[in-house]
Formats: structure tokens, C-alpha cells, sequence
């Protein structure tokens, strides 16, 4: 199976949960995260002056998928999570070896 | 003693009020800091609140309302609260009210002293130990404090001269912003302003909201009980605080979104604090129209202030030199052109802008000076002793990195 | 002229509480919304602080409180201060107190100028322009407030009919409430009720409860004020006030027990804020047992208005229509059945359960219908010609995604 | 009947003081606990706000406070503020203030009551159902506060006796602490405290500081309004009540450094919380000396009972018993060693210490022990009935794993 | 060497790590964070009124062991968190390639 | 591509920024953790006594980066974080499949 991390912006975590749900996903686990990417920061005031925040906040989303899921999650993720303009994002696929849920035991794809 | 009832009142609510603004700036500092320093600044209110109030009932009262000697500071009458009993009569100093048992007076004073010492930690946050900073503040309390007060309130030079400070223009502010501005000057600058790192934002505005907030009210108190009565007096400068306060929020914000593109909202609120320094020496003097000018003015002159401490470098944290310092010194200088009879039979000569010439301001600006030279002169070298005979006053780089509330506290602020 | 000093000291104590009402509201409200939206809130209350102020002293107190003219508006007599100084006589005017100087009366009638204002924001919030904001809420101080508080407590046509608002239930609830219902069926709903969204909980419930209580204490000034000294009356509404709030707190729990299965502390600190209002028109002029009644009904009443505002679907992002609006509306007509001259004289002709008859109660609802339909209509024309002719008046989808508070004023409430 | 309006402004303004204390307690515990039972403290002490106030007016007032019977409990002539309006004059009545109207005397006790009963909830926190929370404070209320509020302050067998308790060290602190000492004892220790957990640390010390800092101020209410006038016994108080309670923070702070080698912040906030305790049954009685020893002491005292309690192992959640209890105790007898005529005239046998021999110390003595006694056997027993006829009193281990806001309000305080 | 993540609930973590210590684990990494799952979530109220947060407060924890001990540490995390009922959580295991420890730039099972 | 990611102090991150910043890298995901290594903990006082936090706040620095890129990040990241006390925190290397940037859609090591 596959663990899928896609790093979004905040205010699209209603439509990926949506996009997400659209192909049948339920199961998913969400982090509030900093980040920068080509997108450098933005811009702050305090009481007299401008400073310059680098890292900034995004949504860190984590799905662990049966293989033949992945594309499909993708295609979702992209679709609920663009906007057009920097700082929309990436995703990073990689490999799981087992999965377990704890309230039964049982493991593998029936797991997830 | 038959005391009036309404002035009893009006002066314990008062001193309440002032003694709120303690904790309230420990708020109001504490949210512009890093999450990591943010008991830092509560705590040092509530050691401040401990180690003035011993000073001032043990002597510093009396040092600074005791009878005059010399013009520079006041007896020993009073230690221990000698003779000012809350059944006894009003000693016949020209400065005591006789509206209110001296024992009132004596704590109104007391909250006073509180709140200038406790302005002073914003500007010197984060670099000190807790040991320092509280030996410091004693020694301040006595050397510095006690005698400005004394100057200005309690029948010395200044009083004398007949410079008008009603509320504290130089008492208050102006000593803690030179204070800071001399202090920092000898211990130098946070690790986090030392190479070129970027500025940490405020942890938590809304408190600094709060604190502000909650100065603002206990600014009645501050200005209104100057008045040391429930009188006209007393009615002119709340209402002028108020204006100040109100007018000087919004251009403050004015001037951010004109600098900056946004309004922000904690410069509007370091505004009305400003529009409150600013009036405090001026608030039992002016007048409404008074007030708007000062209003308009004070956050300009703090703004610049700030800018020009950048452009300087000195590590002023909460540029308490800018907002107080600077504001204080404007309020006094203001009240030499605004004040006028028509709020206060006191003001004997009316300010430039009134008719009066320059009188009142030549005293004002004498009394602003002198207050400026002994702070600056009397810290710059208190300070420079002090690291000197105590090489280890400072926190190490190590546990700056950590932060001053798990080092001094052992506690986070939030978990 | 000798004043009352009890007087004074209760009233300068009033008016510090009322004005704390203001930053107070902006935590209540801002505590409710999501937190990129809290700075918005607590920048909003300076805003109101500062440009009421400068409106209140230039022109509004003139024509709010100046002599009647026509039974609509004030005089001018008073632009700027002229003529009440703090040692003027008190103009010979009805509606003046006698036993404060006029300025304190002016400040007091500020605070409830601010208060009235600030409510506002907290129904509108998250979707104008800041600026937009400022611009309707200073025409809505001059075109709105101004006129009804002349109309009620100036000596205008509603306060000639005999018609009783003792703290302000037309003239702060209902016009905050009912500008809040036309203004969100102009400008529409926020992006995350367009769609259905899942609800945003409120952020920070402490800090909605900090400034509940808060606004219960400045409650204190906002009725016992209201009394203009320190009597009887001042006694009966402060006792009457805190009844109402305290029973109104428990029994919108149990509503929220029963209805939800839980006891919601967001529901029990707004029970106490919604019997506070409606105890408002009513706390000169009803005893306890009034205010048990009032304390037990007008959390239903601002409940039910709830669900009746979800159904038809505008969007008062924190039920200021529900709350301020009906809690208002309920207070006043429930003045009219439980007023007695029991607790004042002023009272000529009781409420309609103590036997008075249906002449009060009629009166009421005349001023309630004419303070309603006036509101109502020029607000919405207001809103309309302003959304007109200012086509950028709100703010971006993209900028609401992000939030206010970045956005408008650059800022994070917390990091 | 022409009441004093100086006493009047302070009345009204104590009254509002003490009132907040009770929210003010909420943010001072639920700071300290963890971040999901916040919502409880909060809820709680608008709960108890509620409950008090109906039981205050409609039987409890009249039961302190009307005419005594047999020393134990007064009688039934005040039910519903009956014959106590605000234009009746004020019963004729030994311990009813005649400069200002009974029923403004009948809100500053109603706000006592409900301070008394808000300090219990810190002690028995995380445990019990909101409703038997609820049910236990409003029986308690009934049984123990009314009771011990009549022989003390209403005209019972204490205040025959002439044992002094100003401003309820034995009536507020004494019942409230040894309250938690016995309930601790029947409903046992919470889920968190049972197998060697590690301690969870306090969620927010700044609302920790903040609330202590507002029963601070409030204090001033609490102490200064014990008065019942703005009168020299009201400066008293409010000027020993500042100075125990600062002097008391910063011994706290030195203990803390002394013991752990670091200075606790919320050890110093409850060091001033601690001195504001102990000083309360003296404050009207011992002078700025009498302050100073107190302030000194005070903490000691508590910080030894917090090690005990600790020993002793019974799970009073915010060490009620021992700051309260224990500081409300020490307070009591220091009167008997401290209380000197020259502050109050009232005192006719001056403390053991002021050369009054041991009169006074063993009234004081006789009344610590009574009040002890009685509370402890009562709440024990009455506890004991609760869970025996009410099993579901507690909350589930799943619940208690999942935090009383959720379970019992079904929200969160931050999100 | 594998990286062991668990998704469990808040209140277990004080069990979860007697249960890792009693299988001599002591290096671990914790987050708080969000997720769905089987469990649809709970029901909130505000004023007047219901909502829904689909998202509930879990914790991660990760640990990184050489592989053999993995078997032993799957076990103590289901033996600490469970308890029986919808919103245990998960178990992912996956494979680490390297592990540095940066104090002593030391590498492999010995950097654990 | 690999995911590098290192557990580090907080008051590191600044530095660490710096040195990734001079290796050319910016793109990076940070998150506040709370860990347990070697270093078993702080003593922290409350009113009147001790008590021990063992899980100590922590920053975690996710970069994905292709893979010639690892050795020159890894030492970057140490050089950054170590102060040569214990706490210095650890680095983890794993394999990524895949990356995508939501924004363009496109994949691979020019996603990165
Ligand atoms: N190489 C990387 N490693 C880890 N996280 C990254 C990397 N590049 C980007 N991110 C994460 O993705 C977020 C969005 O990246 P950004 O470059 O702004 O998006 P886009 O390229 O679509 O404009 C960043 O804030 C960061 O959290
Ligand atoms: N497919 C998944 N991918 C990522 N995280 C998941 C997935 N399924 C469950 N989780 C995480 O595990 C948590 C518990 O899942 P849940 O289904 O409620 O447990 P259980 O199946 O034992 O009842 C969720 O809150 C979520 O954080
Ligand atoms: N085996 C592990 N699995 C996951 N995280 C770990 C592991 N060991 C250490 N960590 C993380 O690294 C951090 C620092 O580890 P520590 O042992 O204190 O560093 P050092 O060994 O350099 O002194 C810990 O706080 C924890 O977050």
C-alpha cells in the first residue's frame, strides 16, 4: 500500500475533504504544518515596521491507500487543492509495508 | 477628621484602578514578546508590585512626601507609616489632601511607583537574570524614583519652580523611558537582534489588547485621581484621557496604513497607550480642544520615535523609550502651550498657545531636561557598575536560545 | 457651582465601566469567530473608540443633547464643548443632571455612543472592506444614533410621549440588533455559509467569557449609570441587572441541556449578556421580582430568534439581531408590564401587571415600532446606496479564504 | 431616608469588584488544570452565579441576615426582599449599615456568597457530574454558607461571642477550604492521580495571572467594602490588603527559588492570592505592620500545607484546603494577635500581641473551631448520602479520559 | 531499519509509552494531529445549535527501530491503546534507509 | 527522491534554515513535535513542586530532494543543528516514489 502526504494550503482543506470523499475515501489524517517552496513568505506588520514570515502555514494531509487507489487520489487532490497560484503545494507518494488497525488486529488493504 | 465620603471613594477606586495597570502592562508586553517570554513579563509585574510596596511603606514614601530638605528630597517622618495613621490628621504639608486620610494618599502613591517600575521591564525583556533585573529595579526605586517623585510632587525644586506635571509626564514616563534608553546603551542587545535574524512576531495580540485595554481604564484612575478628589478636576481629565487615548488610536492606524498598506491593530493600540502618556501630565490643564491636539500629535512623535531607534540600533524591546520617553516628554512640553485656567484655577500662567507666553514652557522645559539628565546620567552609571561587580548579570547565549521563562521560571507559559 | 461628590465618583466610575465595555465586546465577539478573524474584532472596537470619540465631542453630544428642535434632533449649541465646560453651569435643560458637571455627562453619553456602535461588527464581521466598515459605521453614528438618543433620552419626541428606555433598549439594543438584520440582507453572506459548509467553532470560548464578564461588570456603569448619581435608582438597577443576568445565564444551560443534551458554556455566558440587555430599558424602573421574570424569559426569547435566524438564513455571523435586537425589543415591552413607581417615582403611570393599565405599555410599543421601522429602512437604503456606489466595498473570495485579520491589518492574532 | 452617596459610590463600585471575582476564579483555575477541563471552571462559576442569586433573593438573604433565632440562623421576614425595597428604611437591625439603602447591603452579600461557593469547584475538579456539582453547592449553600454567614456576620452566637472576622476568613476561606478537605475525602481521587501519573502541567498561566490578578483588584471590593462605607475603616482595609498580598507574592517567589531553585510564577500569583486570604478577617483590624507579618507569613503556612496535603495524598485538585482553608485560618487567628484599636474603634480587646492578653485570641480560637468542625462533619455526611443515593454522580473513566468540557458541555475551549 | 507510525487517541499516550518502555523503547517522536477514520466523528454544540467536527484530535506517535524489534513494539502499541471501540487508531509500518544521530554524526541501529 | 527528515531543536531553526539556504535548498516542510531520545526529559516546577516533561518540544524538518542531493543536505542539517549536547536530535532517510506539484501538475525531481 501507499501513503499519500499532500502539502495544501489551509483554507482548501474543506474542498479536498470533499474532492476526497467524491472517490471514496474516508480515512485520512491531518496536520497543521509550516512550509516554503517557490513561494517565499509573506509579508507582516508589527507596530511600526514590515518583517517577513518565510514558513508559512499549510495543511500536511496523510492518506495510506491500496495501490490501485493512488491515481485516482491524485487526480482528487490536485482538483481540490489548486488554485493556480504559487504555493499550492506538492504531494509525495511512498511506500507502506503493513498497516494494523488497532481496535481489531487485522492488517493489510482491510485495514485501511 | 470628617473626610468627604465622595472623595474617599473616588480615591479608593482610583488606586485600584492604578494598581490593575501593573499586571495589565505585564499583559500588554508579555503578548508582544515570543511565547517563551511571556512569564517573564507577568512575573516581573508581580515582583515589582512586592519590592515597591516594601520600599515605599518602609521609606520611600517618606523620602518622597516627608518634608522637603533642600529641594532635593523629602524626611524621614514617615517610615513605617509614623504619624500617617489612618485616624491621624492630614500633616500639614502643602501636598497632602485633606480630603482623604493621608494613609489613602500614601497607597495612590504607592500603585504610582508600581507602574513606572513596572514600564521599565519591557524595554530591557530578555537578556537579564531575574536576580539582576530585580536588584536593578530596588536600587532604581530609591535612587531614581523617589526622588523625581519628590521633585515634582512633593514640595521639591521642581514643584517650587512651579513646572506642571499632573499625572506624571516626567514622574512616570519619562524616567522609565530614559531609563531603558540608558540601560540598554550599557547592556547591549538580545542574541536574536544581535546578527541579522529575522523579527519575531507578537505571540499573542489579543492580550496585548487586553493589556492595553485595561491600562486605558486604569488610566482613570491614574489621571482622574490625580486630582486627589471627586471634583471638576478630576472630571476634565478623564474626559481628556479619553479623547487622547481614542484620537491617538485611530492615527496611529492611520499612519500604518499610510506607511505600511495596513491598519494594525497592534499600533493602534500602542497608539491610545501613547495618546494616554502623552496626556498624563497635561490631563488636569487642557482642555477637549487640548486634548485633540495632543491626540494627533503624541503617536507622530512615537512612530518617528521608533523609526529613529531602529536607524540607532539600541535594543529598546518594546521601545518603551519611544512610547513613554518620548511621549512623556511631549505631554510636559504640550502642557507649556495648552495649559489654561479655564479647566484649572492652578495653572497661574496659561501656556504659549493661550496667551500665557513662555513662561510655563521655559519651566516645563527645564523641568523636562533636568529630569532627562539625572535619569540618563544616574542609570548609564548604576548600570555600568553593575555589570562591572556582577559579571554573571546576564543570561548566557545558551539559555536565551531556551527562553527566559523555563530558565527563570522553571514554566511554560502555555501547554 | 457645588456638585455631589458621591455623585461624581459613582459617575466617573460608570463611565470607566462603560467605555471598558467596548474592548470588552471586541473578545466576546472575537472570541466566537474563527482565529484569523480576532484581530478583526478587537481592531474594530478602537476604530469605534476613536472615531465615536472625535464625532461625540465635534458635533454628535451637541445634537443628540442640545436643546430640542422640532422633536427630532438637537441644537448646535454645543459643537465642540462650547459651552459646558467643567465649570460652566449645567445648561438649563430637563434631561441634564444637576448634581454632575455637564462634561461627565457628555463622556458617560460617549461610552454608550461607543458601545451601541461596537455591537455592530460582531453581526457584519468577515466580509467588508475595513475601511467600508469605518465609513458606514460613522454615518450610521450621526444618521442613526444620534437622532434616537435624542429622541429618547434628549428631550425628542419619544422621551415628550412619556415613553420609558431607562439604559438604552431602543437606543442601543434595538438599533444595533435591527441595523444588523437589514445590513446582512444587503451585503449577503460570508463565502463559508454560501455553501454548505461545516461550521466554524469559536476559537477561544475563554476569551468569549472574559469579555462576558466583563461586560456584565461594565453592565454595573451601563444601568447604574443610568441613574446619573449615586441613589436609589443607581441601587435598584444594579440589583435588578445582576438578577437578570444571573438567571438568564442558568436558564439558556438548561435550554441548551434540554434542546442539545449539554450544558453550553458559549450558551450560558450569552444567557447572562441577553438577560443584561433586556434588563437594560427596564433596571430604573422594575424590582426583583421583574427581574426574575425578565431573567427567565429573554433567553427563550433570544434562543428561539436563533433558530429563526438559521431557517431564514441571513447571515448575522454572531446573532446580534437575536441577542441585542429581540432582547432589546422584549426588555422595553416588558417594561411597559412590569414597571412600578415602587422603585421610582419617575414611574406615572405602572406597568400593565401592576396594575397600570395598557397606557405604558402602548407607549412602549410605539417607541419600539417607530425605533424599528426608522432603522430598519434607513439602514438598508444606506447599505444599498453604499454597495452602489462603492463597488469594492468587500472584501475578495481569495482574501476571505485567508482571512480578515491578514489581510486588513497584516497581522496574526497569535504565533 | 438620605442616604450617604458617598457610601453609596463605593457600595455600588465594591460591589461590582466582588462580583467579578467569581469569573475571576474561573480563569485562576481553570488556567491551572488542564487545557480540556477549562470550559468546566468557567462553566461552573457561571453556574454558581446563577444558583446563588436565586437562592440569595428568594430565602437565603433573609436567613443570614433577618432577625436572629437562638443564635443559629436569622428568620423568614425577608423572604423575596420582601420589606427590604430600595425606599424602605433599613430594618432596624444591629448589623445593617444605615448609609446605604438594605437592598444594596443585599447584593454585596449575595456577591460573597457566590465568591465563597465559586472557590469550592477548583478543589473538586474532573470528577463529578455537572448536575451533582450543581445539586451539592446549591444544598451546601443552604446548609453551610447561610448558617456560618448569620453567626458570624447576621447576629448569631459568633458575632454575640465578639470573635472578628472582617471580611470572612472563617465565613468565606475556612468553609470553602475545609469544604474540599472533606468532599475530597468521599469522592476520591481522580483517574489522573491514581497510578503514578506525571502531574500535568497548568494550561495557561497567563489566564492563571490574570484572574488572580483581578480577584486582586477585586479584593479591594471585597476588604474595602466589608467597611459598608467610604470611611477610614475602608482605607484601612484596602491599604493592608495591598500590602499582604504584595509582600506575600514575593516571599512565595522566594520560597519557590529557595526549595525547587527557580521563581515560580504561579507560585507567585498564589503567594498574592494567599496573603489577599489571610488578611481578609483582619484587614479591618490590624495595622500596616500587622500587614507586613501577615503578608510574611501567610504563604509559608500554605506552601507547608500544599507539601502535606501531598503527603497525605487525599486529590484537592487546586489546593483549595490549603490555600483557602489553611490561609483563612491562619488570617483568623493572626486577628486575635494583631487587631489594635488605633485602626478600628471597634476592636474593644486589642490582640494578644498589641497587649490585649488572650480574650480576643480565644474567641478567635473558639470560632476557627466551630466553623471547622461543623463544616467538615456536614459535608462528609452530606456527601456521603449524595453518593450513596445518587450512583451516577461521577463521570466515567471514558469520560474523565476524554475531558469534562466535551463530556459535560460538549465543547472545546481553543480550537 | 523501519519507521513505525501509530495514529492513537489523546488520552492513551501515558499508557502507550509504559506499554513502549516496558519493551525497553524509549526514542520517540510525538505530534498532535487530526484525523477520520472509520469513527465519523462527534458532534459539538455551540450556542444554540449542533455541529459536527469530522476531524477529532489524535496523536502520531513515530518510532524508528532496527526491524527485529518491530513484532515487539506493534504488539506493546496495540496492547497500550487499544480499547475496543471505533477510534483506536492505526499502525503504519514503513522502511527507513538511513538514520543519523546529529550530535555524534554516528549512523545505522547504533544512532537509534 | 529521497525524504530527509531531522529532528531538531527549536532554537535551531533559524541556523538549520540557513545552512540549507546556503546548500540551495528552500523548499521544506516544519512542523512542532515533541520527542524522547536520549535525553530523558526537564524538570519544570509548578506551584510548590517539580515535575518531569519527557517529551521535550522539537522541531521536524521534512526536505524531499532528489538523491544526489542527500549527503550535502545531511550535513548541512548537522551543521546547523548540533551544539554537541544531548538533545541534539536525529535524521531519518527514506525513499519517495513520486512528487507532484499541485499547481502545475508536473512530476518528478523539477516538481521539487
Ligand atoms: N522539497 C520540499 N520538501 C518538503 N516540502 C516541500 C518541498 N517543496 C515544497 N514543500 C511544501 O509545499 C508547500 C508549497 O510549496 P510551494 O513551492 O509554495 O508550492 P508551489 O510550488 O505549488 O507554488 C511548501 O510550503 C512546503 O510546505
Ligand atoms: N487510510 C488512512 N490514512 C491515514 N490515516 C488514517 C487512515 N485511516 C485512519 N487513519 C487515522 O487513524 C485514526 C483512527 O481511525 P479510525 O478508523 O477511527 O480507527 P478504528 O478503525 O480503529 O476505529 C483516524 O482518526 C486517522 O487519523
Ligand atoms: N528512535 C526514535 N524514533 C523517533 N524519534 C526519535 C527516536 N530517537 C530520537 N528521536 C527524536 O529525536 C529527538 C532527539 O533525540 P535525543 O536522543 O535527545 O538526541 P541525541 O541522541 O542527539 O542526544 C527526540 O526528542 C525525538 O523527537
Amino acid at each position: 500500500m501507499k501513503k499519500i502526504e499532500a502539502v495544501i494550503r489551509h483554507e482548501k482543506l474543506n474542498q479536498v475533504k470533499a474532492a476526497l470523499e467524491s472517490v471514496d475515501i474516508s480515512g485520512m489524517t491531518v496536520q497543521e504544518v509550516r512550509g516554503r517552496g517557490e513561494q517565499k513568505g509573506l509579508e507582516f506588520i508589527n507596530r511600526a515596521g514590515k518583517y517577513r514570515v518565510d514558513l508559512l502555514p499549510k495543511m500536511l494531509v496523510t492518506i495510506v491507500v491500496p495501490d490501485n487507489k493512488v491515481a485516482a487520489i491524485v487526480d482528487a487532490l490536485i482538483h481540490g487543492a489548486r488554485t493556480g497560484e504559487i504555493g499550492d503545494g506538492k504531494i509525495f507518494v511512498s511506500e507502506v509495508e503493513r498497516c494494523i488497525r488497532i481496535r481489531t488486529g487485522e492488517e493489510g488493504d482491510e485495514a485501511l | 477628621m470628617a473626610y468627604d465620603t465622595g472623595a474617599i471613594a473616588w480615591m479608593i477606586t482610583s488606586t485600584a484602578l492604578v494598581l490593575m495597570m501593573t499586571p495589565a502592562v505585564g499583559f500588554f508586553y508579555g503578548g508582544m514578546l515570543k511565547k517563551n517570554s511571556m512569564l517573564s513579563m507577568l512575573g516581573q509585574s508581580l515582583i515589582v508590585m512586592g519590592v515597591v510596596t516594601i520600599i515605599w511603606v518602609v521609606f520611600g514614601f517618606s523620602l518622597a512626601f516627608g518634608a522637603d530638605t533642600g529641594g532635593l528630597i523629602g524626611n524621614l517622618d514617615f517610615l513605617l507609616m509614623n504619624g500617617i495613621g489612618v485616624f491621624s490628621e492630614p500633616p500639614a504639608l502643602l501636598w497632602f489632601p485633606t480630603t482623604i486620610p493621608p494613609l489613602l494618599y500614601m497607597l495612590f502613591q504607592a500603585t504610582f511607583a508600581m507602574i513606572t517600575v513596572a514600564l521599565i521591564i519591557g524595554g530591557i525583556a530578555e537578556r537579564m537574570k531575574l536576580a539582576a533585573i530585580t536588584v536593578f529595579l530596588a536600587i532604581w526605586t530609591a535612587l531614581i524614583y523617589i526622588p523625581v517623585a519628590h521633585w515634582v510632587w512633593g514640595g521639591g525644586w521642581i514643584f517650587q519652580m512651579g513646572a506642571l506635571d499632573f499625572a506624571g509626564g516626567t514622574v512616570v514616563h519619562i524616567t522609565a523611558g530614559v531609563t531603558v534608553l540608558a540601560a540598554t546603551l550599557v547592556i547591549g542587545k538580545r542574541l536574536s537582534k544581535t546578527n541579522g535574524c529575522t523579527e519575531e512576531p507578537a505571540h499573542n495580540i489579543p492580550f496585548v489588547v487586553l493589556g492595553g485595554a485595561l491600562l486605558w481604564i486604569g488610566w482613570f484612575g491614574f489621571n482622574g485621581g490625580s486630582a486627589l478628589g471627586a471634583n471638576e478636576i478630576a472630571v476634565n481629565a478623564v474626559v481628556v484621557t479619553t479623547i487622547s487615548a481614542a484620537v491617538a488610536g485611530v492615527v496611529w492606524g492611520l499612519i500604518s496604513y499610510l506607511h505600511l498598506g495596513r491598519t494594525s491593530v497592534l499600533g493602534m493600540i500602542t497608539g491610545a497607550v501613547v495618546g494616554l502618556v502623552a496626556i498624563t501630565p497635561a490631563s488636569g490643564f487642557v482642555d477637549t480642544n487640548g486634548a485633540m491636539v495632543i491626540g494627533i500629535i503624541a503617536p507622530m512623535i512615537s512612530y518617528g520615535a521608533i523609526q529613529l531607534r531602529k536607524r540607532l540600533g539600541f535594543d529598546d524591546a518594546l521601545d518603551v523609550w519611544a512610547c513613554h520617553g518620548m511621549g512623556g516628554t511631549f505631554g510636559a512640553i504640550a502642557t507649556g502651550l495648552l495649559a489654561t485656567s479655564a479647566v484649572n484655577p492652578a495653572v497661574v500662567s496659561q501656556g504659549l498657545l493661550y496667551g500665557g507666553g513662555i513662561d510655563l514652557l521655559v519651566k516645563q522645559l527645564t523641568a523636562v531636561g533636568a529630569v532627562w539628565a539625572f535619569v540618563f546620567v544616574v542609570v548609564f552609571v548604576l548600570m555600568k557598575v553593575m555589570v562591572t561587580v556582577w559579571p554573571k548579570w546576564r543570561i548566557s547565549k545558551e539559555e536565551e536560545r531556551i527562553g527566559v521563562d523555563i530558565v527563570q521560571h522553571g514554566e511554560n507559559a502555555y501547554s
